[in-house]
């Protein structure tokens, strides 16, 4: 059977088999983390503690602020030691709580529920809500407002996205194949939730392993499928996803849910059965650390809040000199200035490059229109000529190629022969431009 | 019948492709030079001047015909076929600007600059030399001015994809657009021979 | 060109400023047509230059010297009749006298009757002036016509026929190309870039290939 | 916070992080190294002159690349390969007899005219090799058009010069072509070995196809143009191709025949002068076939993939303005 899949796309060399093989470890308890209270789309958390509570795992720390939000929760207990701004991913300044690890684990009140699977829909909801779920492929957009679609676009179909096409990482990977009951489990959830009768993990067929083990945990299930995917950068973008699986088309600037499907991520799906299961929140999470700079590239399931330089010391540090740290996958990922971030609800990765790995990025030449960047955009843009474009300063004519509709993969980047910038230029026009 | 229709095909094509007047002909330069830099006034330009040109051309032929030939007049074509241009466009700007603001708005900035376009005073001068009956004129009117059209949208076309192109300072605007022209003009040599007139 | 309508103006600057500075073809880059049709042979560029002089300037010193009895709502139909005139009277002239060249060249002699330079010299200058002024104006117009007619006949006759006015110069394979649309059409637009890199180069101009018009 | 003991200076960039192998040079050289089998079979067959007049057009083109570079203050692009494919390209359409200033001018015509006067690569607007080849050919016509018989003569004829296959077709006739290559077979086997009168790159079809082949396989070139264009030639050229009514043409004589092997897989597939969109590309491919069998059948020239090719870069602005890709997901007007 040929596998599903899009139009265009690459396939860049993963290196997924530098982690791919090594079980999820659970990293050593960091001495203090640093929460940040923005960890999702939408508004910022309003800080519930102060410098020198004493707190609890579990326990609230930051309440959300609107609808399109999510709580924070702390991932040690101990006790608050300060209340300020730090650095994110993308290199901006969000507030943070610094709280002291005292060691003990306590955990706060936690109720195991065997029988989540009988509790109303809304209530389910309610949990992943109070868990602070996002959604953990990188976007961390809040799962609960997923989850509650409009009444004027019911929702038929769900989809658990497995692809991970991002080369290197392989934190959905290990969790597909080392709790694949979980996954199951966190798509019942969100069937019931949404009432659905169909579902569907989708994973990229150079995971067999996780393809297998899926398939033995979904057997006996009628309602859920799980379909293998062409191996294809971007696989795991929700709208190629969604066609891919259902053939259905995302609209231009539409949503999933205008077309009757909701994706949420493997990583989201286990937290999602932690929340129902045991009223969990999400406080850990797998990140995959690796890349050629680290010494043991691996899998480690980390608190939120933990500092990357502990995740990288705990795979045994970096190896050869490290040029560049991206958090998250090589395409999308941001490189970080600084090695003090933390890890988030959406960190992915830790990737260290090397100087092997490095490709630098200066100097680029003409478009000589190979149209190789026409035929892998997955939205099926022309990024030649919003790159012309925007190197001319001509920003308005951008719209009428479809400037919005990019959601910038980098895929065109990536094949460019010329090493032209494209999806940076892409995104200087967008910001110049006004919608 | 059936010959004196592919004749009228052949004086088309002729008129549009392979005698083109920018290409071949070297005429309406500075319409062509003047108004191919964007897309749209080139389709603009087209429209209008196709138009203009057609019915001009029987305006000329008429007035050749049944006045100019018998009354011996001929020496002054000049300045009465341009007077029928001048009053032709006149007049068609003010009818337009009455019964089309819409369409005036588009097109009517154009009209003001063909009656300084040699095309449209070429035309009904060639047909003079050339003796071409009322059905001919009115055909390779409409040839040359569709082949006019022609050039012009592929100009613009290629002027738009120059905007977005590093070309050296001094050659940056009007020089390479006549290098172009000229480049053009070469493939269209390929036509040469295609239909002998 | 508001500072050519000033009180004094010397009759030498007026004539420099259609040679150089106001060149119809290279600067102004209008009237194009003939500088590709006729500057296959330096011979055929000079008398149409000629032609075009003549007529600007009668035309600049008719207009000039009607311009206080021109009502000006009908002024532009007048100026096509003075103009359209005058290419008359050149082409009946050239008929009679030059009847081999005309026949290379009736059609765009005739055709000069729609050259935007001369209408526009008209409208702007001679309609504002005194005759001597205009009567200057249109000699230096014409002449830079007529100098830029020469320079890309002397190219064009001289890569395609290896001759210059007629005389064979050099005897190597003439490039045929030259003769033909593609060659003037080049010659123009090269020549025109050089101008430009002097420009650039040597004045610290800002390469200005004409806004370009009718 | 800690800070890691070897940390050092972190690279920042934004995403991507990782590009792909590919590179200009390396694209313009591989396809330079397709076209080694044609080089190969024309100096086997034209013998040592046709690899000088490749060197010289080489030459002239590197040249020519540098000096506009030179003169205009640019960054030197003499090593991307792309002059050097240039000048290869160009020698290929030359006939082995020609003069050597040539394919010095020529070549010149081609780099500096036509491509560095546009801003160099990437943004010309028409193939420069062919157009460097309808210059030279308007220019010096009857340069252009004497062409030498290959080494091991035709059967029946050792004469010097001779005419191009498909100037005897049009000149002569079928028949004339059939006396002179014995029967239709070995006129078949003929022009698909290269033994034949021609330019130095498009006399031996199985050379050009095995390169072809080669770029196809690489993925540098891909099936869109070449084949719309092949079948729109075959196609017209049985319709219309018979001296006795239509559907009397030989359209295997036309597909071996003349520069359109090498037209089609070579030229018209020039990143640069072709639409980027694979509708545009077919489009392309198609109008390239109907004017190469119109001035093949109708015009002046006997042969016409050089002029179609050059034809239709003038429309592929207005092809790619036309023509764009096509937008995943339906739009939200409509869907409304």
């Amino acid at each position: 059977m040929a596998l599903l899949t899009f139009m265009g796309g690459v396939h860049p060399p993963d290196h997924k088999e530098l982690s791919s093989g090594v079980s999820i470890k659970k990293a050593s308890p960091p001495s203090r983390v640093l929460i940040q209270l923005s960890q999702h789309i939408g508004a910022p958390c309003k800080c519930t503690v102060q410098i020198g509570q004493e707190v609890k795992k579990g326990d609230l720390i930051g309440e959300p602020t609107g609808f399109v939000s999510a709580p924070v929760h702390t991932s040690v207990s101990g006790k608050v030691v300060a209340l300020m701004d730090a650095p994110n991913a993308m290199g901006r300044m969000v507030p943070a709580v610094v709280i002291e690890n005292n060691g003990k684990e306590e955990w706060t009140q936690l109720r195991d529920n065997p029988d989540y699977m009988k509790l109303p829909p809304e209530e389910l909801k309610g949990k992943i809500k109070d868990a602070g779920i996002v959604g953990m492929g990188g976007a961390t957009f809040p799962t609960h407002v997923k989850l509650s679609p409009p009444k004027e676009k019911p929702i038929d179909v769900v989809i658990i996205n497995g692809a991970e096409c991002e080369p290197y990482l392989t934190a959905d990977h290990r969790l597909m194949v080392e709790t694949p009951q979980d996954v199951i489990e966190g798509l019942k959830i969100l069937m019931r939730v949404l009432g659905v009768k169909k579902g569907y993990v989708g994973i990229e067929a150079n995971k067999p392993d996780a393809i297998e083990k899926m398939k033995e945990a979904a057997s006996g299930i009628r309602d859920i499928e799980v379909s293998p995917l062409e191996v294809k950068y971007p696989q795991g973008a929700e709208k190629m996803l969604i066609k891919a699986i259902t053939g259905r088309d995302v609209p231009a600037g539409g949503l999933p849910m205008d077309i009757g499907v909701v994706v949420q991520n493997v990583g989201t799906a286990v937290a999602i059965y932690e929340a129902c299961r045991y009223g969990k929140p999400l406080i850990e999470r797998v990140v995959t650390v690796t890349g050629l700079g680290i010494r043991n590239p691996g899998n480690v399931k980390a608190r939120i809040g933990t500092p990357i330089t502990e995740l990288i010391e705990d795979r045994g540090g970096f190896a050869d000199s490290p040029v560049k740290v991206v958090l998250g996958g090589p395409m999308m990922g941001f490189a970080q200035y600084t090695l003090d971030v933390p890890v988030t609800k959406g960190t992915s990765g830790v990737l260290v490059m090397s100087e092997k790995e490095y490709v630098p990025s200066g100097k680029f030449g003409h478009c000589i229109k190979c149209g190789r960047c026409v035929d892998a955009c997955p939205m099926g843009l022309m990024p030649s000529m919003l790159s012309l474009f925007a190197e001319r300063g001509f920003y308005e004519e951008t719209k009428e190629y479809n400037l919005f509709d990019c959601f910038e993969c980098g895929t065109c980047t990536y094949v460019c022969p010329s090493k032209r910038p494209i999806v940076q230029f892409i995104r200087l026009a967008k910001s110049l431009v006004k919608r | 019948m059936h010959d004196e229709f592919i004749k009228l095909f052949e004086l088309f094509i002729a008129a549009s492709v392979i005698n083109n007047f920018v290409f071949t002909r070297f005429l309406g330069l500075c319409i062509f030079f003047g108004v191919s830099k964007k897309m749209e006034t080139a389709v603009g330009m087209s429209i209008t001047f196709t138009s203009v040109m057609v019915v001009s051309a029987a305006l000329s032929w008429i007035l050749l015909t049944y006045i100019m030939i018998p009354l011996d007049l001929t020496f002054l074509k000049i300045v009465i076929f341009i007077g029928i241009v001048a009053a032709f466009v006149q007049a068609s700007d003010t009818i337009m600007r009455k019964i089309s603001p819409g369409l005036y708005y588009k097109l009517g900035i154009y009209l003001a600059l063909i009656s300084t376009n040699c095309i449209i005073i070429a035309v009904p001068l060639i047909m003079t030399t050339e003796k071409y009956n009322f059905i001919e004129s009115l055909v390779f009117a409409l040839g040359s001015g569709i082949g006019f059209a022609i050039s012009l949208t592929i100009m613009a076309s290629i002027r738009e994809k120059l905007e977005l192109a590093d070309v050296p300072r001094p050659f940056r605007g009007m020089p390479i657009a006549w290098i172009t022209t000229a480049l053009i003009a070469l493939a269209f040599t390929g036509f040469s021979g295609l239909i002998t007139m | 060109m508001n500072h050519l309508q000033q009180e004094k103006v010397s009759y030498w600057g007026l004539i420099k400023n259609g040679i150089f500075k106001e060149n119809t073809i290279f600067r102004l880059v209008i009237s194009l047509c003939p500088s590709i049709a006729v500057t296959n042979s330096v011979r055929n560029g000079f008398l149409l230059g000629v032609a075009v002089l003549f007529v600007q300037t009668m035309v600049n010193s008719t207009v000039a010297l009607l311009r206080n009895f021109i009502h000006p709502r009908i002024r532009l139909p007048i100026f096509m009749l003075i103009i359209s005139g005058w290419v008359t009277v050149v082409d009946l002239l050239m008929q009679a006298y030059a009847r081999a060249a005309y026949k290379e060249m009736g059609l765009y002699i005739e055709i000069i009757v729609a050259f935007a330079s001369i209408l526009a010299r008209a409208e702007m200058f001679a309609s504002k002036n005194k005759v001597g002024a205009a009567f200057f104006d249109g000699l230096g117009s014409g002449l830079g016509f007529l100098v830029a007619l020469v320079l890309i006949s002397f190219f064009r006759e001289l890569l395609g026929r290896g001759s210059l006015w007629g005389f064979q110069i050099v005897h190597t394979k003439p490039m045929l190309i030259m003769l033909m649309p593609t060659g003037g059409f080049l010659v123009v637009g090269l020549l025109m870039g050089f101008f430009n890199w002097i420009d650039i180069n040597f004045y610290g101009g800002k390469g200005a290939g004409g806004a370009g018009g009718h | 916070m800690a800070v890691a003991k070897n940390e050092r200076e972190l690279i920042v960039t934004v995403s991507p992080h990782i590009r792909d192998e590919e590179t200009v040079s390396r694209i313009m050289w591989t396809v330079s190294l397709s076209l080694l089998p044609a080089l190969v079979m024309a100096v086997y067959f034209f013998g040592p002159r046709a690899l000088y007049v490749t060197a010289l057009s080489i030459i002239g083109s590197l040249f020519s690349e540098w000096f506009v570079e030179k003169i205009t203050n640019r960054e030197f692009t003499v090593r991307d390969g792309s002059a050097f494919l240039t000048g290869l390209l160009f020698a290929m359409t030359l006939p082995a007899t020609v003069p050597f200033y040539i394919p010095l001018i020529g070549s010149f015509v081609a780099v500096a005219i036509t491509k560095q006067l546009f801003g160099g690569i990437g943004y010309n607007i028409f193939n420069p090799a062919l157009m460097g080849r309808a210059f030279v050919l308007i220019t010096w016509p009857r340069a252009m058009t004497s062409w030498i018989v290959p080494t091991a003569a035709f059967v029946g004829l050792d004469a010097k010069t001779t005419a191009t296959p498909l100037s005897l077709l049009k000149e002569e006739g079928m028949h004339k072509l059939i006396e002179v290559f014995g029967d239709k077979m070995n006129l078949y086997t003929d022009l698909f070995i290269g033994h034949r009168a021609g330019s130095l790159g498009e006399t031996s079809v199985i050379a050009l196809l095995i390169g072809a082949g080669f770029l196809l396989h690489k993925r540098y070139i891909t099936w869109h143009i070449p084949l719309s264009f092949l079948t729109t030639v075959a196609v017209f050229a049985w319709i219309f191709g018979g001296k006795e009514g239509f559907f009397t043409g030989d359209p295997t004589l036309h597909l071996l025949s003349g520069g359109l092997i090498i037209g089609a897989f070579f030229m018209a597939t020039d990143y640069v002068t072709c639409p980027s969109v694979k509708s545009g590309q077919i489009l392309f491919g198609i109008g390239c076939g109907l004017l190469t069998i119109l001035i093949r059948l109708k015009s002046g020239y006997p042969e016409g993939v050089m002029f179609a090719i050059l034809l239709m870069n003038c429309f592929t602005p207005l092809i790619e303005r036309n023509l764009k890709s096509k937008v995943f997901g339906a739009r939200k007007e409509a869907m409304q």
